[in-house]
């Protein structure tokens, strides 16, 4: 087990406000890791400072790629993308006037190219690429049960399937990390329990870390190997599931925040 | 006619400033009409044109004072903003932004030529119902209709500026700006709050017109064209949505356009607003006074 | 390792490479695909593709076609509205009095107004439906140089003239080889003349030596007037600003006019902007002379101007309320101008009028509206007499005419020079 | 190969309908039937399907509110008439719209790369800003012979040739949008955020996408200027972007399919009401509002006349019936 990304001392400041204060993290390949913490405790800004959606204002967030390491700060969140740190959202954000098939393709652009003429003039190797990319968009959306939909639009289908297929479009990028990001918000507990083994298929076949952000304790007890507890944007704890229940810090935090 | 350069430099400070009052006049009610619902509200121009037919015929045919002229020419202002919207944005509320965009569009269009229909498009000479006279400050010339225009720019802009943070009803504007459906939630009548803010808008715009009319003294149905248009610029360079930032829009337009035609470049004085705009846009996305709203993740 | 469908998935194939090979071989096939395409697409274009020629249109019924391309909206929808005032009224009195006597047989006009709406595109689609469609003998319009540039292939290609009571570019009328444009006329004068006039005029009898330029940029009207004045005057040129049309405020020009010592100031463009120019110069304390042209013969220029600042205000016009006086023609046509519409004729009237009593001329010397034939007789027309002068077509289709200096004095022509 | 096969027949079927058009087209001229007003018209209707498909791939595609396509139009119509006034030959011809793109693409770059930054109504009076300056730049210059415009420049682009690069034009962006491409700069429309996030560099795909709308306004433009033989700048003013938005409007925003059904019905509105005098604008203004005010989306919404959904919608209803 080594390190694939490791976070040092990373803070973030809105105007007056510190959002994330000195977080430091390691994940390791293939392991699944859960963050949570009450609301407000800067989890997904958390996430988005990793992803690059928004950049930090001190810190240092290092990425083992298989180019070796690479430094993730001041990287547009597209170059991080493509470095292999996928996501979802925690309001979701499907192309939703784009198809399913279209959804997961748009994800696999940076994989394959089309040249500006052979994709202007129609020439054969644009049929090539674009059958052989579909191809295999389509396995990858089957296994996932969405081969049937390939062509609804994303608005169309159930809030559920929309979660999953967020987080069929973030496998398409190849990722080694994924970011789940509240992906049970919203569910049935029928639907939790989907979901649940779903992200264990995933993490089991694809071989890729996954950390979630995650409110459904049974849900982040049952998968998450490792837990990181964020409170007030710093780091307040981490262990395994066990350790982290009893944590006297964490049930003071958490469950206080809860009661109130 | 020589004049010393200190003179020529306050001069053109007074004409500057006198422009920008009635860009800053006509970027008010804009503003207000973007902030509330996000439309570029192209007929706005259209609406300050008829202010200034409506200034025309009552001064010519029913002698109002100028006064009256003008109070009268804000109601119709005020009433041709609401019916417009009432027509021809209410139906488009939930629409695409651009279908409401080119709907405006088609109402400035049905408006100029309507007015060029109807009236024909060569221009009138405005009624001269207030003489004008010259006032020699140190050198330099200030009439008493610049410093009417002047002064009514900045009152306008201190009514409106109370009416939107004092008011039941400019609480309510502020609610439905920031979001409608919340504000619709907590009891605001939407649609009285819009027609509302069409209705002091647009009698800014009628306002507008009758001053314009006086001070140019001509008037015709294209005349709300560029203006329009300039004013728009204005009221994006101050910060869309903002009081104050669309009279400083103005002032800082009107500033500039006679900053270039004074040192000789006349021909691009159009040219250097729009490349002002574009660099202040991209310094400061949202203009000056704008709030620069980052979506949340 | 349970190798799944996900681990192919993940595990790519290196394909790329293959992929590139691929594709040259599939370019090469491609590309003499596409040439065989495009050398299809030639063939089209080269082989039995129609094209209209006419050889004019023939007048054979009792009506005399005259096809108007004007104006009528968009920018300079104003003076496009006077110049169909001016048309309207000829016909009438043409149609009153019996018609165009065409070689003893008296035929009244049908005239057909269609809108350019002040675009190039529409123009030549008005003039192509004009010539080809409703197949006139004759187009008046439009009034715009733009607009009318536009309309000539269609025009010359369907062989009926057309005669532009407005358009001023010196090469208007000329083909680019400088040859004339066998089918259009104009009855205005060209800028050259005119400038260069005004640029005699301000020098001679002004005695100004400092001029100040203040002209229209937005239509060849006030920059081409500007360039020819620039060219002719023999002083010295101490500023040379412009505007736009539609604009309002000329504050700051005129401001920056002050410190240049100009004895008088040239403004080239129409009456709706020169109008305020002079209202806002003599609000600003400036009060040397201001020299113009036709485009601000306009009575309606002295009521934006306001009668008390159109004071040593002088114009180039080949009509005018003085002018009437002299001229019987003009002073019947200001009179019923007058009784028709309610307002003082605007000069744009006067020239539209005056070009449709030309295209009746030119059919009453050729005994024939048949539109080669009302080219021919445009091209010879000499010593006609308009309201606007007496009007002799040279060589190049340009309007020769007596050009006259008004001045204007509290808002009165108070005296009118003829220059020659 | 099979592939290859299916995509074939709607290919096929394309060219065929335009290989039909343009025979219908020519035949009709042949008799007389379409005449020279006409065919000015057809022409000015082709013109303004470039200008509104390359617009709509700015707009409804990429999601970018553009309002200076005139701006890029001008840069086109300019290059043509300066060098086939110069060198008045087929090639000339062909050369000064290859000059046009490449000026308008490089155009496109200068007032894309700070100016795509901006959202919704910001970027689009940065645009129209953008293209107002080019108009003023061309109104000030010695070499466009300034407001007066430049005529008699000789005419190459006949109606074939402009049929024939309405076609290609079209052909273009169709497959331009239905590529990877236009998957990149769909999802920019749809979630900038979620776009970044799934590794799309979205500057780089707003950019592709205006320059290539740019590229085709430059066309044209060159079509425009060659066809009229005469051009000023105040043909490419506010007003023309306006005129192009509108047809983008009202065919339906992210439909070329709409964009080329308005060219067509606003091209022969427009021309039906040139008798109206005055009067016109008034129609057209009213026509537009209603029309709007009852289709919102525009007249086909974001519907494309596809083959391959009339080839399967029938493949459908076969089997049913089998």
């Amino acid at each position: 087990m080594s390190t694939i990304l490791k976070v040092d001392d990373l803070v973030k400041n809105f105007g007056g406000l510190t959002a994330v204060s000195d977080v430091s993290m390691t994940l390791n390949d293939d392991e699944l890791v859960a963050l949570i913490g009450p609301n407000g405790a800067g989890k997904t800004t958390l996430f988005n400072l990793l992803t690059g959606v928004i950049t930090p204002s001190s810190g240092a967030i290092s990425f083992r790629g298989p180019k070796g390491t690479v430094t993730l700060n001041g990287k547009k969140a597209y170059q991080i993308a493509n470095l292999g740190l996928a996501r979802t959202f925690q309001n979701i954000r499907l192309f939703k006037d784009l198809t399913v098939l279209d959804n997961v393709l748009v994800a696999m652009t940076s994989q394959y190219k089309e040249g500006l003429l052979s994709t202007l003039f129609r020439l054969p190797s644009y049929y090539k690429k674009e059958a052989k990319i579909a191809k295999e968009a389509t396995e990858l959306l089957a296994i996932f049960d969405l081969q049937e939909s390939v062509d609804v639009l994303a608005k169309n289908l159930p809030y559920g399937i929309q979660r999953r297929l967020e987080i069929v479009r973030a496998l398409a990028m190849k990722p080694q990390i994924l970011f789940l990001d509240e992906p049970a918000a919203g569910m049935n507990p029928e639907e939790t329990a989907d979901l649940t083994r779903l992200i264990k298929k995933v993490q089991r076949e694809f071989h890729i870390t996954v950390v979630l952000i995650e409110h459904d304790m049974s849900l982040v007890m049952n998968l998450a190997e490792r837990i990181y507890v964020l409170d007030h944007g710093a780091m307040l704890a981490q262990g395994t599931p066990t350790e982290i229940k009893q944590n006297p810090a964490v049930i003071k935090a958490y469950l206080g925040e809860e009661v109130s | 006619m020589e004049a010393s350069t200190l003179q020529t430099f306050f001069q053109q400070l007074i004409n500057g400033l006198s422009l920008g009052s009635i860009y800053a006049l006509l970027a008010l009610g804009y503003t207000m009409v973007y902030g509330i619902i996000k439309l570029i509200n192209f007929a706005h121009g259209d609406i300050y044109m008829l202010g200034a037919f409506w200034g025309y015929y009552v001064i010519n045919f029913w002698h109002f004072n100028f006064l009256f002229a003008l109070l009268s020419a804000m109601l119709v202002g005020a009433v041709a903003g609401v019916i417009i919207e009432y027509f021809a944005y209410r139906p488009l509320r939930h629409a695409p932004r651009i279908t409401a965009l080119i709907t405006a569009i088609g109402v400035s269009f049905l408006l100029e030529n309507g007015m060029s229909y109807l009236y024909g498009s060569t221009p009138r000479d405005f009624p001269q119902i207030i003489e004008p006279v010259n006032y020699h400050v140190f050198g330099v010339l200030i009439s008493n209709i610049q410093i009417l225009i002047l002064v009514t720019a900045c009152l306008l802009m201190v009514i409106l500026q109370v009416i939107i943070k004092k008011t039941k009803m400019g609480k309510a504007m502020r609610a439905v700006s920031v979001d409608p459906d919340a504000a619709e939630l907590v009891g605001i009548n939407l649609n009285r709050t819009i027609s509302f803010t069409f209705a002091l808008g647009s009698s800014m715009a009628g306002a507008a017109g009758v001053l314009i009319g006086l001070y140019y003294n001509s008037i015709d149905p294209l005349m709300g064209m560029t203006p329009g248009i300039k004013a728009f610029v204005a009221a994006v360079v101050g910060g869309i949505g903002s009081v104050p930032g669309a009279s400083i829009g103005g002032f800082l337009i009107g500033l500039l356009e006679t900053l270039v035609q004074s040192v000789g470049l006349s021909a691009y004085k159009d040219a250097a607003v729009y490349f002002v705009l574009i660099v202040i846009l991209l310094v400061l996305p949202a203009g000056i006074f704008g709030k620069n709203i980052k979506e949340k993740v | 390792m349970p190798d799944t469908k996900g681990g192919q998935f993940v595990r790519q194939a290196n394909y790329r490479k293959w992929d590139g090979i691929m594709m040259k071989k599939s370019m090469m096939k491609k590309l003499t695909g596409f040439a065989t395409i495009a050398a299809t697409a030639m063939i089209f274009a080269g082989c039995s593709t129609a094209s209209t020629t006419g050889s004019g249109n023939k007048q054979t019924g009792n009506t005399i076609k005259i096809g108007v391309n004007m104006e009528l909206s968009g920018a300079a929808g104003g003076y496009g509205n006077q110049q169909k005032q001016g048309i309207q009224m000829a016909v009438d009195e043409i149609n009153d009095a019996g018609g165009i006597n065409v070689n003893g047989k008296k035929k009244k006009i049908d005239l057909i107004i269609k809108d350019n709406k002040t675009a190039t595109s529409t123009s030549a689609s008005v003039a192509a439906q004009l010539a080809n469609n409703d197949k006139v003998s004759a187009i008046i319009g439009p009034a715009t140089t733009n607009a009318g540039t536009a309309q000539t292939p269609n025009i010359t290609k369907a062989a009926v003239p057309a005669l532009s009571p407005s358009a001023t570019d010196p090469d208007y009328t000329l083909q680019k080889n400088g040859k004339v444009q066998p089918y259009v006329f104009r009855a205005c004068y060209q800028n050259n003349f005119q400038g260069g006039t005004a640029a005699k005029f301000t020098y001679n009898n002004l005695k100004a030596r400092r001029v100040a330029i203040l002209g229209d940029n937005s239509t060849d009207y006030g920059t081409g007037l500007a360039k020819a004045f620039k060219n002719q005057f023999k002083g010295k040129i101490v500023a040379n600003q412009t505007f736009a049309a539609g604009d309002k405020d000329f504050n700051a020009v005129l401001t920056s006019f002050k410190s240049k010592k100009a004895d008088a100031i040239f403004v080239p463009g129409y009456y709706s902007e020169v109008g305020l120019i002079i209202n806002q110069a003599r609000q600003a304390g400036i009060n040397v002379p201001i020299v113009g042209t036709d485009g601000m013969a306009d009575p309606q220029l002295v009521k934006i101007a306001g009668a008390k600042n159109a004071t040593n205000v002088y114009y180039t016009t080949p009509f005018s309320t003085m002018a009437s006086k002299k001229n019987p023609t003009a002073a019947k046509f200001m009179k019923a101008y007058q009784a028709k519409y309610h307002q003082v004729a605007p000069t744009f009237s006067a020239l539209a009028y005056d070009s449709v009593n030309m295209v009746k001329q030119a059919i009453e010397n050729e005994k024939s509206a048949d539109s080669k034939k009302v080219a021919a007789g445009l091209a010879k027309i000499k010593n006609f007499d308009g309201v606007t002068g007496t009007i002799t077509i040279d060589k190049d289709h340009n309007a020769q005419k007596p050009i006259a200096i008004e001045t204007l004095k509290n808002g009165k022509v108070v005296n009118s020079v003829s220059i020659k | 190969m099979t592939i290859l096969k299916a995509n074939f027949k709607y290919n096929v079927s394309w060219l065929i309908i335009m290989v039909a058009g343009f025979y219908l087209m020519n035949t009709l001229m042949l008799m007389g039937i379409i005449d020279s007003f006409i065919e000015n018209m057809l022409v000015v209707i082709g013109i303004n399907i470039i200008l509104a498909t390359g617009l709509n791939l700015v707009i409804g595609f990429a999601g970018q509110f553009s309002l200076g396509h005139a701006g890029f139009m001008a840069i086109g119509a300019y290059a043509t008439a300066i060098i086939t006034t110069n060198s008045a030959t087929a090639g000339g011809f062909y050369t000064s719209i290859v000059v046009g793109v490449i000026i308008a693409i490089i155009a496109a770059i200068i007032v894309g790369v700070p100016t795509l930054r901006l959202r919704g109504d910001y970027l689009a009076i940065a645009t129209m800003g953008a293209a107002e300056i080019i108009r003023i730049i061309i109104n000030n210059l010695q070499i466009t012979n300034g407001p007066s415009g430049m005529f008699n420049i000789p005419q190459f682009a006949t109606w074939p040739v402009v049929y024939i690069m309405v076609c290609v034009t079209t052909i273009l962006i169709a497959n331009f949008v239905r590529s990877r491409a236009g998957r990149a700069i769909k999802s920019v429309r749809e979630d900038e955020i979620a776009a970044e996030s799934a590794g799309i560099n979205t500057t780089n795909w707003k950019l592709a996408a205006f320059v290539f709308g740019a590229a085709t306004a430059a066309i044209a433009g060159s079509l425009d200027a060659s066809y009229l033989q005469t051009i000023a700048p105040t043909n490419f003013g506010i007003m023309e972007s306006i005129s192009i938005l509108i047809i983008v409007v009202l065919g339906g925003v992210g439909s070329l399919t709409g964009s080329v059904v308005a060219a067509v019905v606003l091209g022969i509105l427009d021309t039906a009401l040139q008798n109206f005098g005055t009067l016109r604008m008034v129609i057209y203004a009213a026509a537009l509002i209603l029309i709007m005010i009852f289709k919102p989306t525009g007249l086909l919404g974001s519907h494309e006349l596809s083959f391959k959904h009339l080839f399967s919608g029938t493949k459908r209803k076969g089997r049913v019936r089998s």
